[in-house]
């Protein structure tokens, strides 16, 4: 199996359900159980509401985001080209959160730690780019 | 999202209905803490059963609402989390600070 | 209400089914009636299925969709850098398909017609271009 | 998709489960006209209630069975349509060769 899809979206809090629904609908080529299947919604989330909130502090602007099947695996990158993350290592700290006002919990790293096999964060003055793996295991094998 | 509500003594009853993330939430904490306030009530149960979806922002809501009601001498609990919720509730440590309960009953017997 | 968004696929006949359920669930913030989701189910999959079928005639080439919301019209652009339509009018008309041999009804077209409000085609020897438009009728205002 | 077929005196009854596009077409299309050819059977029926979705793919491989069928003095018929299902099939003309009953005993009885 190899597939791949790019989407754009604007930086809309209405397009995070969206993109999960895109992004679960894609990932269901690979049989994925139920509970693979809210992984991966559960960690585009995340990612897509911290480009919308912290990225763009409800500016608007793009997130792109694309999916990459290879085999049983899926890889999903999410890029915006917000004002960035100074410290990554310290974003990523279960808890740590740059807008406690909002009520945000600082979880959103962990979660995508948690639910992904693999979480890669590369961020600078002009944006993030988010890319996260997932193996699935009852894959059917046809093309 | 939808929200439905009950009030049994002084406990106010939060029903939800859909997925809870980000986009949801604003709009749920606006109307549970007007509830809240409004009728001068104690405690907050959070009735999960229909809950579809929750990310984080669902944590951030409840350690908020924790925030409140506390500050009243409340208290906050939770019923009905499906496994998949309560993986992320653990995750996120809350549960040191807030209690589950299986069903309405047993919260409301034991808060 | 005011949204958008681009999709990029590989011109794969698996990806007609997630094109189809991609527009929908973005089409889906409008309120609209089954009927209405199925008339734009049913219009893409035409759009999607040419661009694999004549445009790129089995091999694999990107489809691009984007959808933009105004109001409560939703506005349906589908491209591809295929070999293009040499009579564009020859091409509506029902019943006409340069593919008998694959059971091709020679429908697409006029399902589009029939099933969105306007239908415009743009082509040319480097690939094809379907704008499609439909107003929906119970549209919740709110952003 | 998927399909189930039973066979009643001839006739081949083809089940179909899920959508009908151009993807799932061309394989649908080879099991129907194994199954037709191999067990030399005379008419088809194409049971519709279970199919959530169809485009012109579907007029496209009615047609092509059509043809198929009556090269062999049999015919084709459609049951449990939706009114959805009708709409494409009124509109590409395939009701002047091809008859929709309303269910399988109606069928029967007329084919
Ligand atoms: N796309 C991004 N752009 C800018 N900053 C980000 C981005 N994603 C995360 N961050 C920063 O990392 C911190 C931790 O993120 P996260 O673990 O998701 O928790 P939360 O979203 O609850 O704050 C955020 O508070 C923010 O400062
Ligand atoms: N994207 C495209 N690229 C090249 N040719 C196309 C494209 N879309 C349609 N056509 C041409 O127009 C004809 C009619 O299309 P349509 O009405 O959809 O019927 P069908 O797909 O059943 O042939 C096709 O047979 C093909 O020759």
């Amino acid at each position: 199996m190899q597939n791949n899809m790019k989407l754009v979206i604007p930086s809309k809090s209405q397009n995070e359900a969206f993109a999960r629904v895109v992004v679960a609908s894609f990932a269901s080529q690979l049989d994925p159980t139920i509970e693979e299947l809210a992984d991966v919604k559960t960690a585009v989330s995340e990612a897509v509401t911290n480009s919308i909130i912290h990225g763009y502090e409800n500016k608007i602007g793009e997130i792109k985001i694309e999916c990459i099947i290879e085999g049983n695996m899926l890889k999903i990158v999410i890029k915006d080209n917000g004002k960035g993350i100074e410290d990554v290592d310290k974003a990523m700290e279960p808890f740590y959160t740059s807008q406690p006002e909002l009520e945000r919990s600082g979880m959103g790293f962990t979660v995508m730690q948690t639910f992904m096999e693999n979480l890669f964060v590369e961020s600078s003055e002009t944006g993030t780019k988010i890319v996260m793996t997932k193996e699935f295991k009852n894959t059917s094998t046809e093309e | 999202m939808q929200i439905n509500y009950k009030i049994i003594n002084k406990n106010l009853i939060i029903d939800f209905n859909g997925e809870l993330d980000h986009h949801t939430a604003s709009d749920i904490r606006k109307q549970v803490d007007e509830l809240y306030s409004e009728k001068m009530l104690h405690n907050i149960i959070l009735d999960l059963d229909n809950l579809n979806f929750m990310d984080s922002s669902g944590i951030g809501l409840i350690m908020g609402r924790y925030k409140t009601v506390s500050q009243n001498g409340g208290k906050v609990c939770l019923i009905n989390a499906n496994n998949r919720i309560q993986k992320i509730l653990k995750m996120s440590g809350i549960l040191k600070i807030v209690h589950v309960y299986d069903n309405l009953n047993e919260a409301l017997d034991n808060i």
